[in-house]
């Protein structure tokens, strides 16, 4: 496995950054209201440390983890809770869930995270570990995994190799691409960080190449720290090159098993925007309360990245964007081949969003009418998991369980590739989605079948046998006494 | 304000069924138009006859399932059809012999199968072995090519349509006169009639490269595959698998015997050796899916093309051989499926 | 040498005689479609078609017909056939993955080798023990090769949106005519 | 005359020994495990047998027709259907409705009397407590057979969706 086999699959997407990377990064204005909810990272939600009618003041905890995996909250302001409630979230179609409701009092207060430290070199990776987790940092690509728990999952005695993933594949999104370029020193400080948390052996940002000024930036952060650890690999921009296991793919040349984490292989990958995140709560003892959101579209007038505390209505960018223009059409979060349509704008960023295209007709037509699939593999060439889509897309009709396993449904990564490809205007990506949780249950119907069996015999044998012990008990009792015993 | 939710992906290249077949017709012009310049108009009166056939019995079987008519009218692939079906008949067939071909290929070899996407075999290729097996006598009436130094029978164009639709030349020619066998088949006969290589190839109607026009047009049809393949709408795998089976037979045979086996050029350059490699053989309804499947599948129509041709009783094995590896398809597809990321081999 | 190749070409490809015999079509019936049930019957004939010629073959050519009992060999085959098959069933039942999938399996696999069989032993050109192992490797193969194709044909037609009424039975029967169609390029491929 | 029949005899007792010899050994898997596989093993009994595998016997001998089992609905009447070779039918209604979604039981813990006759009930051991102590019901192991809930004396068990798995 060489890193230009994956280049047989994905995609050169033309790209749509330029737009939203005219001007620097800029402070997203405050809000009235900043609505936070509790389950924004993957994993559990997390737990209420606060309650309706008390005073927080910014960088507060107000949420902490739940066992397991989960991550704590902070108040991106100073105010008070106005409510814990349901609220509309930008995931599932916009879907409400619980968050808290914080009112600004436009004052900024701010509160002493006792525990923030400047020099991470003085405390023990596990405590380094922790350290972070405190801070609320989760995963900035999109997925929003807990930071804390990827790297308690990572620790390994020979020390991994810490992977940081610059590459921004998707086309429309751009906060990565100028947050390398800005801040670089934060990028390269939470590096370190990481390394020294991970004992890892040594550290490689992925950049896209077609993102010059940002290789220069990152290339003088790292001169300027003067760490021989840090190295940068410029990978080809082709979507989804900044998928993790593509990402590993193409970097390191070896494959994360299908079930199995990277930490399997020695490897742990991060954010570039997670390090420069871990960089501020060590540093400036500033925990996870605002991100770099990109703006962007036809459909809003001025196009951005904008600093955004976690909780800005995205009502509240759109206005800082200029408002919206006439050709305004649809709400997507996330990327273009990847992102959540959303019905309106009235919800919270997040720490998971990293972008917020406002498309119009002209970003984002329509697809024309299906077709049926004329089998002619554009999408098998695209699939950057080496799946043949048509077979899926073939055995989904009528569902065929053991086919669609043998082609490994399951092992589908959702990027869109197939049906960007696909001549017959064929969804195929929305089909595998609805699939895959038929085709876990199932398998799984067949597992917990072979248990249920098991026990259902254990138990008939059982049965059997205290039957017949019972039998030989009372045939001893009825045996006259004077019989002699055989 | 709200907005139109639909689920990612969000962009798609604007790509469709109607632009890849429309495209594959346009490939198929340069051989057109050389047959036509060889051949006379003969052919293009059989597209006619084919795609208009091959149209009505697309709408009529749409009609029968139920499913829309326009969308599938629209997007070509009876046209395709009916072309190929229509090159590889003789230019003066007569006309219900490229009509029921045509006929028998959508109507029964498509949408019996469930239509677009669905049918195991290529349809043109049905359509063409059962006319090949019922009627071999009205196919194997090919026309001399034009420029041949033999005694010419031109017919005007009007006496084409004519006898097409007729079935019978005009009144001051006999079909002995008019007729002439193509090269394969001129190959087999003066071979089995006891000639040497260089004998039997030293007839008229062979040119430099392997039959007189016909190297010609497979040097149109050639481009017109390499067109095809800069365009991405066909692979290399099938075109390369299946020439290099093609070319590695032939050599193997012609070093074993060069005074009873053709050579590779002569292989490629006649009957239907090119057209099938880039039309035929790259159908991808009917074709392998993977490319180790495809691989196999073109190399499997390569040798059993050979095989056909050299010991067979027809005169070209391609129609034969895309059928028979169009059979085995599904079980290829079964064995090749590619290594996923993240599993072991 | 190129005797032996003809003889395994027009096994392979021409003489199917599971396309022109009527007995060995109901392998294609049998498998009612499923992909591992044609899948044993395919190793099953690899193995017995083979072994019941072979036996067979020496049988009449070393026994019989220098004792003059030539007009037995029909009825030998048989015998052999049915004597050899449940062998083969027993040495498959050791591997789970060959398990016959459906009673009246042994009953298939015997009618099969029986036939092919008795084709092999009329055939003027088994000169000597080589020819005839290989050619009844060659029809095993081909006749397996089948098998496996249709079945993997019927699970792939399976999931096509085939009009109502063509379904399962009617297509198969097109399909076996285009396959006999496909196979007609053969004709006349060996008539040495 | 006399070799043809002393060819004919040897050769009949070969073939003879080898069906004697191959029918004496068992088959390894029969019919009744080959059906018994493709049923769900909640072991429900409404197929009116005595759990999935009583059932898979009964079908194997003809006893019992292929659409008698509501949990495994569509799909594994279909199955069975494909294996023993006989046309695909819907389940049939007197033995109950195919379920939507899996179901598992749940006892209400505050009713519970700990009386042990679910347990004593339950053919897959899915559910634990001891006499006078509260019962629970472990929702992994739940088949959702549903023969828990009439034994019951204080109506404490209902069928609650499966939980799904995490993967």
């Amino acid at each position: 496995m060489t890193a230009s086999e994956l280049l047989t699959g994905g995609l050169r997407l033309e790209a749509h950054k330029q737009r939203s990377t005219k001007a620097p990064i800029r402070i997203a204005s405050l809000a009235e209201r900043y609505v936070i909810p509790l389950d924004q990272h993957s994993g559990l939600s997390a737990v209420p440390l606060v309650k309706p009618s008390d005073r927080v003041r910014m960088w507060q905890p107000i949420a902490q983890p739940a066992p397991g995996i989960s991550a704590w909250l902070h108040s991106p302001v100073s105010g008070e809770v106005v409510a814990i409630e349901p609220r509309p979230a930008p995931h599932r179609l916009g879907a409400p869930t619980l968050s808290i409701v914080i009112a600004n009092d436009g004052r900024d207060e701010r509160f002493e995270n006792a525990a923030a430290i400047v020099s991470f070199e003085q405390i023990s990776p596990t405590e380094a570990c922790e350290h972070i987790g405190r801070a609320g940092i989760v995963g900035l690509g999109g997925a929003a995994f807990p930071t804390a728990n990827k790297l308690e999952s990572s620790l390994c005695e020979n020390g991994p190799q810490l992977l940081l993933n610059g590459a921004e594949c998707e086309p429309y999104i751009s906060c990565d691409e100028m947050l390398m370029r800005e801040r670089a020193e934060d990028i390269v400080f939470g590096g370190r960080a990481l390394l020294h948390a991970l004992c890892a052996r040594n550290c490689t940002i992925a950049i896209e190449e077609d993102v010059p000024e940002a290789q220069a930036a990152l290339l003088r952060a790292i001169e300027k720290a003067g760490d021989s650890r840090i190295r940068i690999k410029v990978v080809p921009a082709i979507y989804p090159a900044g998928g993790e296991r593509q990402l590993i793919a193409t970097v390191f040349g070896v494959e994360v098993p299908h079930d199995g984490l990277p930490a399997d292989i020695g490897i742990v990958c991060q954010n570039v925007g997670t390090a420069a995140a871990i960089a501020r709560w060590i540093r400036d003892g500033q925990p996870l309360v605002s991100r770099i959101v990109t703006v962007t579209g036809d459909g809003v007038t001025e196009a951005g990245n904008w600093e955004a505390r976690i909780g800005t209505p995205f009502s509240s960018l759109i206005v800082d964007s200029g408002g919206y223009t006439e050709r305004m059409a649809r709400l997507i979060m996330g990327g273009s081949m990847m992102g959540i349509p959303l019905p309106h704008d009235d919800l919270p960023v997040v720490k998971a969003t990293n972008c917020i295209i406002a498309a119009s007709a002209l970003d984002l037509q329509p697809r024309s009418a299906e077709m049926p699939c004329i089998r002619c593999g554009n999408c098998s060439q695209a699939c950057p998991a080496f799946l043949l889509p048509q077979q899926l897309h073939w055995y989904l009709q009528p569902f065929d369980g053991d086919q669609l396993a043998r082609h490994g449904l399951l092992d589908c990564i959702e990027c869109g590739c197939c049906d960007y490809v696909c001549p017959s205007q064929i969804p195929l990506v929305e089909r595998f989605r609805e699939a895959k949780p038929l085709l876990t249950r199932e398998l799984d119907a067949r597992l917990t079948a072979d248990a249920a069996r098991a026990r259902f015999i254990a138990r008939n044998e059982r049965l059997a046998r205290l039957e017949a012990e019972h039998r030989a008990k009372l045939a001893a009792k009825r045996r006259p006494r004077n019989e002699p015993t055989s | 304000m709200t907005f139109p939710t639909t689920p990612a992906p969000h962009v798609v290249a604007h790509d469709s069924v109607g632009r890849v077949m429309r495209i594959v017709i346009y490939a198929l012009l340069p051989t057109v138009l050389l047959h036509v310049a060889f051949f006379g108009v003969g052919l293009l009166v059989q597209i006619t006859l084919g795609v208009a056939t091959a149209l009505v019995s697309e709408a009529l079987a749409l009609r029968l399932r139920r499913k829309p008519v326009e969308p599938f009218l629209k997007d070509g692939s009876a046209i395709v059809t009916a072309m190929l079906l229509a090159l590889c008949l003789p230019p003066l067939a007569p006309w219900w012999l490229v009509v029921s071909g045509t006929a028998f290929a959508i109507l029964l070899a498509k949408h019996l199968y469930g239509g677009l996407g669905a049918n195991p075999f290529n349809p043109a290729m049905v359509g063409y072995a059962v006319l090949l097996v019922s009627f071999p006598v009205q196919l194997l009436q090919w026309l001399p090519p034009a420029g041949m130094d033999m005694e010419q029978v031109k017919l005007s164009i009007g006496e084409t349509v004519q006898t097409i639709l007729t079935g019978s030349l005009p009144s001051r020619l006999t079909w002995d006169a008019v007729t002439s066998p193509t090269p394969l088949e001129a190959l087999r006969t003066n071979l089995k009639m006891g000639m040497t290589m260089a004998e039997a190839q030293a007839a008229p109607i062979f040119g430099t490269l392997g039959g007189r026009g016909w190297e010609w047009i497979n040097l149109a049809t050639l481009a017109g595959g390499l067109a095809l393949l800069g365009l991405r709408i066909i692979r290399w795998h099938i075109p390369v698998a299946m020439l290099s089976a093609i070319v590695i037979s032939a050599s193997l045979m012609y070093m074993v015997d060069p005074g009873t086996y053709a050579g590779p050029i002569f292989h490629l350059t006649s009957g239907a050796s090119l057209l099938g490699a880039f039309f035929i053989a790259t159908d991808p309804i009917s074709a392998a899916t993977s490319d180790r499947g495809r691989l196999i599948y073109g190399a499997g129509i390569g040798v059993l093309t050979y095989v056909i041709r050299t010991w067979g009783g027809y005169p070209d094995g391609v129609a034969f051989a895309v059928l028979l590896m169009n059979l085995s398809v599904p079980l290829i597809d079964r064995y090749t499926i590619p290594r996923i990321y993240g599993h072991a081999r | 040498m190129s005797a032996l190749l003809l003889i395994l070409l027009s096994a392979v490809l021409v003489n199917v005689m599971a396309l022109t015999r009527m007995p060995s079509w109901r392998p294609f019936a049998a498998v009612t479609g499923t992909f591992k049930g044609a899948q044993g019957l395919a190793i099953a004939s690899l193995i017995a078609i083979p072994l019941v010629a072979t036996i067979a073959w020496s049988l009449s050519a070393w026994v019989l017909k220098p004792n003059g009992l030539g007009y037995l060999g029909t009825f030998v085959f048989v015998i052999v056939a049915v004597a050899v098959v449940p062998l083969v069933e027993l040495i498959m039942r050791r591997d789970a993955r060959l398990q016959p999938q459906r009673p009246g399996f042994p009953l298939l696999v015997t009618t099969n080798s029986a036939v092919l069989g008795i084709a092999l032993m009329v055939d003027a050109r088994m000169q000597n023990i080589v020819d005839a192992v290989s050619f009844s490797v060659a029809m095993a193969a081909a006749l397996g090769f089948l098998m496996l194709a249709f079945a993997a044909m019927h699970d792939r037609l399976q999931h096509a949106d085939v009009p109502g009424v063509f379904r399962d039975a009617p297509l198969a029967l097109v399909s076996a005519g285009i396959m006999a169609l496909a196979f007609m390029g053969f004709t006349g491929l060996i008539q040495e | 005359m006399i070799t043809a029949l002393v060819t004919i005899m040897v050769l009949a007792a070969l073939a003879g020994l080898a069906t004697v010899v191959t029918a004496g050994a068992p088959e390894e898997i029969s019919l009744a495990d080959r059906i018994d596989a493709l049923l769900p093993q909640t072991q429900c009994r409404r197929c009116t047998f005595a759990g999935c595998r009583p059932y898979a016997e009964a079908i194997a001998q003809g006893a019992a027709d292929i659409n008698q089992c509501p949990p495994g609905g569509e799909r594994t009447a279909k199955a069975l259907a494909r294996l023993m070779g006989v046309a695909p039918k819907p389940v049939g209604k007197e033995f109950g409705v195919v379920p939507d979604h899996p179901a598992v039981a749940f006892i209400e813990e505050e009713a519970c009397i700990g009386c042990t006759k679910c347990i004593q009930a339950c053919p897959v051991d899915a559910i634990v407590g001891a006499s006078r102590h509260m019962h629970t019901v472990i929702a992994a192991d739940c088949t959702g057979c549903e023969l828990c809930i009439p034994p019951c004396p204080v109506d404490c068990i209902i069928m609650r969706p499966a939980p799904t798995v995490a993967r």
